[in-house]
């Protein structure tokens, strides 16, 4: 088994700590992971992107090529997706490049916000799921910066439709992760921003 | 917008005559005050009459060194810490092109401690606008030798404990002929101090306080807002400061011309004097 | 019983290192290589180490030696400029036999080239960096977890051989998170080699008299009584410098051999797939990564590739290399440089087997897709 | 009482870092947080002094005098 | 008419850096390569050139390449531990393109080594000192005559291919004096070639786009309206950094290629008694002159010995070794170092021939007579 | 000589304990002051009663820093510039090490300058004697950063045109703690000086002006006799010259403790008493 | 007048500089030009001021009072 | 042709500068020439040294192995000589260390101070010459520095012995390379000291 994730938003909306948290909820699972990135993207504007491979064996290749999901923050990062130019940032260069050779492949969860990514994806391509993370954040939880969080919770639950209805990585997984990621005093933040992730991908799934 | 930005160019040509225009906007952070360095330093220009083909602009490696990248002159964007260096060769070669060395704190005072006290030694005419905003901004936060004691680096957890420079003084001892200190705050008056510093025949230096909003800021939880109004409350006009009582400096710092002498030769001049001494001059 | 954990490849360096014993940190910040002083700057207070950040690469070196001398497993990490400055020191320690620990997590080439972006473009620059001759064991690993055993195998090779040991990283592998297994890295289990001490009392100290092992045993300064002089000037067995010509062989040849004779011992490699492959792949650090899945890829389309991958770059495994020629039809070299490594095979291979190459220096990774590519432009040349 | 100064903002430059409204004396500028640039919010405000033009650092904030002002524009 | 007179090897290399044209040089003194300085310290004001003492070595490179990118034809001299503080920027050189000829003049290493004796030891390091990849000509005359022919040479193709050219000597070169035939070298005789102008009016004014011949037509800074930046990181044709990875990758195969594609009009090599040997010897610098006695001495003996003495050492002569290697029964390589060039021969030789060796890194040279005895082994294993 | 040599290194035991006779007589030229700074040095330490085993000597590379091949305590000859880096962390490991630090003119100024800086600015305990020679002794004889301007130089044919350092202000200004002067030809108040700096606890800087007799004497037509006349004329204690007028300053040195600070705190302290807060304090 | 000082010169690591000759008081030393050492002349002269020892580069010139002198010399 | 001659002797005996008007004498001459030597040796005491190959072609290998003529200007350096281990010094490293392959040739001409060297070389099988070279320095032309020069002459007229009576290089051509190698101010006294060197070597020639 490889599953392949890749995180993207605009600089600031958290991309690569979901990757991160992601990373280590899978080795909670008892699962090998590799968790790649680009760095410096959160110092200036622009897109920035955060890689998981999952496997349950020593990963060789330790990035990704052909995404099993893709979770996608903002319009910005939706369009330079669906152009199959993912971008990369540089902080001391500044200027954008392409991983050419990333697809997403047939069959690929695709998680994007309900309110902020116009989504024309072919549903029978790509399993799409919507839902309204980024208000669940900062209307539910009061703050926005955890919409990737939120994110991670509905990634977690729509898994289960790639693996016969079970969840490739359970909550208790995630919870300990978030646990070992981030600062002290966000922990019991980011709890709830993933449970209510839960929630609403659950939801998500039972409107689809 | 409501002119077509041709007009406002037109306007504004003090500072957008000096401007790489398709390389904005910068890569540097919201708020950063490097912006505010490079524009004092174009209108310096602007109203010493020196044209862009005049000008040659040398940077090492670091987030104020990426300046030369949108000033339109003859730049060269070098290696860490060696900026001064390169421009004495340039310089030195032609005599005739006004040297501007941009550089960081890091990049003057760390690495390139070494070619910065000799190029004050030698008293060549190199004006250096220095950005010290207290940090190594590109690699984000490890300490500098400027780093106030206390605050929060990535490589010194806990808080600097590392002793900083007094920069000009060392500036002075080391030869400088002019020595200033602006800030990203008080741009009229830095522009000033440019410009005298580009006017003064020698080895001149300015000091540039410059928030680092990004990493400085953030790891010493500082808002943008709150790092400008640091400048504006800490630092003192150069004249004020020497009224001062000595218990009322701690924790402030003077602003101006701290040290000029325009008595000592300038070293371009002495070596092409004996040049044409011995040859007549010509290459 | 496998204790999964999730590391940052740079932290997991510094991790190990002070896992292996060391207790002393100089360096000088660069991408991508900082994070792995920022975590040696929060864990060797805690450990009661030294950690400081010099005002350049130069220095950082020095500074490392000057440990050493004091008796410190040493180290400092650092990326191609800084490397490029460590040089003049890196050769004074290997001259005067200091044993220390140089990490370069490779980046883009040349000059400032692609700071954030992965290069193997230091494969060479490792052993021809400095003046003068040298020899000194130069390892790369191709994974987190084995980041933390080679970390652990440089400081003992170090301190074995009273050499710097140079451990190649690249971008991809520094910064990214990957599962490790724990289990083999708790104290216990973690072997670990210190440097010999004078066997003779202070009266009969000579230290750069070598052992057999040709490894002098030179006491830390401040060891009372064993009081010594070190010079990178060629020098005797007292340390002083000498200018005869004998004395001078003696300790060139001794230098170079103390870590030759060690080749086959320290030499380590993965080999995958190999003992039937037509078509083998040499490869190390992240671009063996794409190799390993490369040699599946064309496994499945028939073609008998196999995988060598090198973790012992230096000294390279001259005998393995050309048995290897001699065993399959063709050797391909993919590398994240202008043909580095490759040249080193290609001697080996002494006409054995036509030696090709993949080259690739903008910063970019080799994906297995392109090494695929290859191998079948190749399986088809060959038939 | 007559406008002094009349600024504009060129969107496509601004980060939106809120420095120069920091800095007016008047309060004439506001930060759109949603596009996260600066926005002229209160134009009959400016006195002209010229404050945000020239601590802007990313040269996006132009203030001009109704003169200069309506050269350019009608232009 | 020959016009002989006698010249010291480093007061040579200064008076033909005149003749090229170099009117900059910048530098930090080091034994054995002082006198280059001292004399440019007497020449350079005479012709209205410009000397200047930097603090350092890593100084003299800035300084040389900040006066190129001025116009200059610029050099700096140097020796290994120089060598190697200036590998940084050179690489920055190499990748911004600034002309200009480094002189090193090999001592004794590795580290301080054996200061004011010979060695051969940076054979490797001038191609792969600094980090990153690069390829660069270098240099490597064997007599004082050759020194002034070598160091117009480098200045000639440090300006046609702009790019930074390294011009090796050493000490026993460096500090002979030897008679010269300065017939060659009145200034009408003397070719010398500039780097090309820009022939685009300031608006198309691409500074790094390269031209036909890979090499880009960069205006000197202070000419009017061809203003320009340039920058160690990777760039496109502006000279602005881009991390584009076509962009990238055609800057680095161009800086290389360029360099490449001229190896055989840059190839140099003597050829002596090579038509019909048996046994032949690769060597250069003063190791070739006693390897030549050696020639003549082992024909006396009946052993059919030449030699190659090879001027360009990189790019090596690729293909000339190969055909070497499959026209002799043995090839003979005698270095002052522990074995660097013989590297590139055993590549180059494909193993069409045996490649021995003759190492000697302690500051004396190889005599005439320690070759022969090698070469009677040689022929005596190859019967 | 006609009492055996082992009754004189008894009564001479202030400097032959901390000396290898057996490397003896040194390389130096005839008349060379080099000498002079090792004996001071050697007889600091004896009243001082540190013992050869507490003492740790680094050099760089130059006829200065060959000192250490001739002192009997730990001692390390690095590279050319570099020395006080290897002190640092020697330092900074073994902080109960004495660590001396032997370095010339452009080992320290030269090359070595930005180490010098930074050493100083961190304020660490260790000692540095610069032998001020006015040249590069070694290499026989080209300008260095301290040669007086008019000296003849094998790199500034016709006469020094470089300007020179004031190395006690940049000393100072850089962060040293302790700066002082002495000549080779004052032999017993250089001992007091360079006492007091291994005492003082900080970075302490004595400059030793020490006649290079064979290159500097020979190639500025000076005999030996007449470069250590020189040292007693023109050197002046520092009390004398304070009292002195400025137009009889010209052309002269004060001589003695020309700056000592020991309020701030010392670096490998600072960085000790961290760790003991977070470990004990072992290694 | 009773010696104040005995003055002994070790020849072999004497490089003849003629430094301690020149700053002796009372010209007690001379150099001998043909060796190149340096030797003690007028021997009654010295007035055991140390100043030669002192200055000597090179560790070979010892001064001793006449009790230190008898007592190594008994020896 | 291939002629070797090193001159030895003490440190400030000036033997580097006699190697090298030797080599430009020959030169001038119309010879080819090399001249090796080493440096820094002035700087401290002991034994220099300085060597020249003379040829009528090009020539290879530069250093002298085999050696037709030495000067010998003390006992120090004949004493070492004599050993067969001339002595190197090296101002960075301050010891000494020997060439061991360079030997006098049977029938070499060896040019020795009647005054300093005490000379007990087998007369068979070298050319020994001696001359008060020193004293005619010292008390002809009252500046002992210029023995090295008067040194030459001598050796100038001996090498008749090895050329079937003809000096290898002419009187010319060695004034002419005084003119050159020598500062201005001591040019006349060192064409002077050769002139006097030629006349007592004629006599050393007349006497043996
Ligand atoms: C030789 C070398 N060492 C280290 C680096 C990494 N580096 C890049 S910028 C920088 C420091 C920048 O700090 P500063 O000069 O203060 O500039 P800022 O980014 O703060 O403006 C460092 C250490 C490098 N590029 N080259
Ligand atoms: C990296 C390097 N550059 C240059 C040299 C050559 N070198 C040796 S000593 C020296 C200068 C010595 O001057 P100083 O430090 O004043 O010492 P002195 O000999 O005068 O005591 C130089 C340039 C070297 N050994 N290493
Ligand atoms: S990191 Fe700091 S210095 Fe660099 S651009 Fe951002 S704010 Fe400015
Ligand atoms: S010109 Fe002055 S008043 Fe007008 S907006 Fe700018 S800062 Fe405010
Ligand atoms: S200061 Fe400039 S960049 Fe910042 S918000 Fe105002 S207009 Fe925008
Ligand atoms: S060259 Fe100068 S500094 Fe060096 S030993 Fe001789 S006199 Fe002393
Ligand atoms: S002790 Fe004084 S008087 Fe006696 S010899 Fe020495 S200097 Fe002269
Ligand atoms: S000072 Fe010392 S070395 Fe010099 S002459 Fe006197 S005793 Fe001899
Ligand atoms: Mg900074
Ligand atoms: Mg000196």
């Amino acid at each position: 088994m490889r599953y392949e994730v890749r995180v993207i938003g605009s600089a600031g909306q958290g991309s690569i700590l979901a990757a991160v948290v992601l990373a280590t909820a899978a080795a909670e699972e008892g699962l090998w992971a590799t968790q790649t990135a680009t760095y410096g993207a959160a110092m200036r504007s622009g897109t920035s992107l955060g890689d998981v491979v999952i496997s349950d064996q020593q990963i060789d290749f330790p990035q990704v090529t052909e995404l099993d999901a893709v979770i996608i923050q903002s319009q910005e990062a939706y369009d330079e997706m669906v152009k199959g130019k993912p971008v990369r940032l540089d902080p001391e260069c500044g200027e954008n490049t392409a991983d050419v050779l990333v697809n997403v492949k047939p069959g690929a969860l695709v998680i994007v916000d309900e309110d902020l990514v116009q989504c024309d994806l072919d549903c029978n391509m790509y399993r799409v799921v919507s839902a309204p993370i980024a208000r669940t954040a900062a209307e539910g939880l009061g703050r926005r910066q955890v919409m990737n969080i939120v994110a991670l919770g509905v990634f977690q639950v729509a898994t289960s439709l790639q693996f016969d209805g079970k969840p490739l990585i359970s909550e208790e997984s995630f919870l300990k992760a978030i646990e070992k990621s981030v600062p002290k005093r966000f922990i019991d933040l980011n709890k709830t921003a993933f449970q209510e992730g839960v929630k609403i991908g659950k939801a998500a799934l039972q409107k689809a | 917008m409501n002119v077509p930005f041709e007009k406002v160019l037109e306007k504004k040509e003090s500072y957008f005559k000096y401007l790489r225009l398709d390389k904005l906007p910068t890569i540097w952070c919201p708020g950063c005050g490097i912006g505010q360095a490079l524009k004092a330093t174009c209108m310096a220009l602007y109203d010493l009459g020196i044209d862009n083909d005049q000008v040659a602009m040398v940077s090492g490696i670091g987030c104020s060194s990426r300046t030369p990248g949108y000033f339109d002159g003859f730049t060269l964007h070098t290696t860490h810490g060696r900026a001064l260096a390169f421009a004495t060769g340039l310089k030195l070669f032609k005599p005739e092109l006004t040297t501007i060395v941009f550089t960081g704190d890091g990049d003057c005072f760390a690495i390139g401690g070494n070619h910065f006290i000799h190029a004050a030694r030698r008293n060549i005419d190199v004006t250096v606008v220095m950005i010290n905003n207290w940090i190594y901004g590109m690699t984000h936060g490890q300490v500098s030798p400027t780093t106030p004691l206390g605050s929060q680096t990535t490589t010194t957890p806990g808080g600097n404990y590392e002793p900083n420079f007094d920069v000009a003084e060392l500036a002075k001892a080391a030869g400088a002929t002019y020595v200033a200190r602006g800030t990203a705050y008080h741009v009229t008056e830095l522009k000033k101090l440019i410009q005298d510093g580009i006017k003064h025949k020698g080895f001149s230096f300015i000091e540039v306080l410059s928030p680092c909003t990004i990493i400085y800021g953030r790891k010493n939880r500082m808002t943008f807002e709150e790092m400008y109004m640091w400048l504006k409350e800490n630092t003192i006009p150069v004249k004020a400061w020497e009224k001062l009582p000595e218990e009322k400096r701690a924790g402030k710092l003077p602003r101006g011309v701290l040290y000029h002498d325009d008595s000592r030769p300038e070293y371009t001049e002495v070596y092409w004097n004996r040049v044409k001494q011995l040859s007549g001059g010509e290459k | 019983m496998a204790k999964l954990e999730i590391k940052y490849g740079n932290h997991a360096c510094a991790e190990a290192a002070i896992l292996a014993g060391c207790r002393f940190y100089a360096g000088y910040p660069i991408t991508p290589s900082s994070e792995i002083a920022e975590r040696m700057a929060e864990l060797l207070p805690r450990h009661g180490g030294a950690f400081i950040q010099m005002e350049d690469e130069i220095a950082s070196m020095a500074a490392v030696v000057g440990a050493s001398f004091a008796g410190a497993k040493a180290m400092t990490a650092t990326s191609g400029p800084g490397f490029s400055l460590k040089q003049e020191n890196l050769g004074y320690a290997f001259m005067v036999e200091a044993p220390c620990v140089v990490v370069n997590v490779q980046r883009g080439g040349p000059s400032t080239g692609l700071p954030t972006q992965i290069g193997q473009q230091e494969i060479m620059q490792s052993l021809w960096g400095t003046h003068g001759d040298k020899l000194i064991p130069v390892f790369y690993p191709g994974n987190v977890q084995e980041i933390m055993e080679e970390t652990i195998r440089a400081f003992n090779w170090a301190e074995r051989l009273r050499t710097p040991v140079v451990l190649l990283l690249d971008e991809v592998l520094g910064h990214m998170r990957e599962t490790v297994d724990m289990e083999q890295f708790t104290p216990d289990k973690v072997e670990i080699w210190n440097r010999k001490m004078p066997d003779v009392p202070p009266e009969e100290y000579l230290p750069y008299k070598p052992g057999e092992d040709d490894v002098p045993a030179i006491a830390p300064y401040g060891t009372p009584g064993y009081r010594g002089h070190a010079t990178g000037l060629h020098h005797d067995y007292t340390g002083f410098p000498t200018t005869n010509p004998e004395m001078c062989e003696e300790l060139i040849e001794r230098l170079i051999r103390k870590v030759k004779r060690n080749q086959p011992e320290m030499e380590k490699n993965e080999e995958y797939k190999l003992d039937d492959a037509e078509v083998a792949i040499v490869a190390f650090g992240t671009t063996a990564r794409a190799a390993k899945t490369a040699v599946d890829m064309a496994r499945e389309k028939g073609i008998k590739a196999g995988l060598l991958r090198v973790v012992t770059i230096w000294p390279s495994p001259e005998e393995t290399l050309n048995k290897l020629a001699k065993h399959v039809n063709a050797i391909l070299v993919p590398e994240l440089n202008m043909g580095q490594y490759v040249l080193e095979v290609e001697r080996c291979a002494r006409g054995e087997a036509p030696v090709y190459r993949l080259n690739r220096a903008n910063g970019k990774v080799i994906y297995p897709s392109e090494i695929l590519s290859k191998l079948e432009e190749i399986a088809k040349a060959r038939v | 009482m007559a406008v002094k100064g009349i600024v504009e903002v060129r969107e496509d430059w601004c980060k939106g870092c809120n420095i120069c409204a920091s800095v007016c004396p008047t309060k004439v500028l506001e930060l759109d947080k949603v596009r996260a640039v600066m926005t002229v919010a209160h134009p009959e405000k400016c006195i002209g002094c010229k404050q945000c033009e020239m601590i802007c650092p990313d040269f996006c904030i132009y203030v001009f005098t109704p003169e200069e002002y309506k050269e350019i524009a009608s232009a």
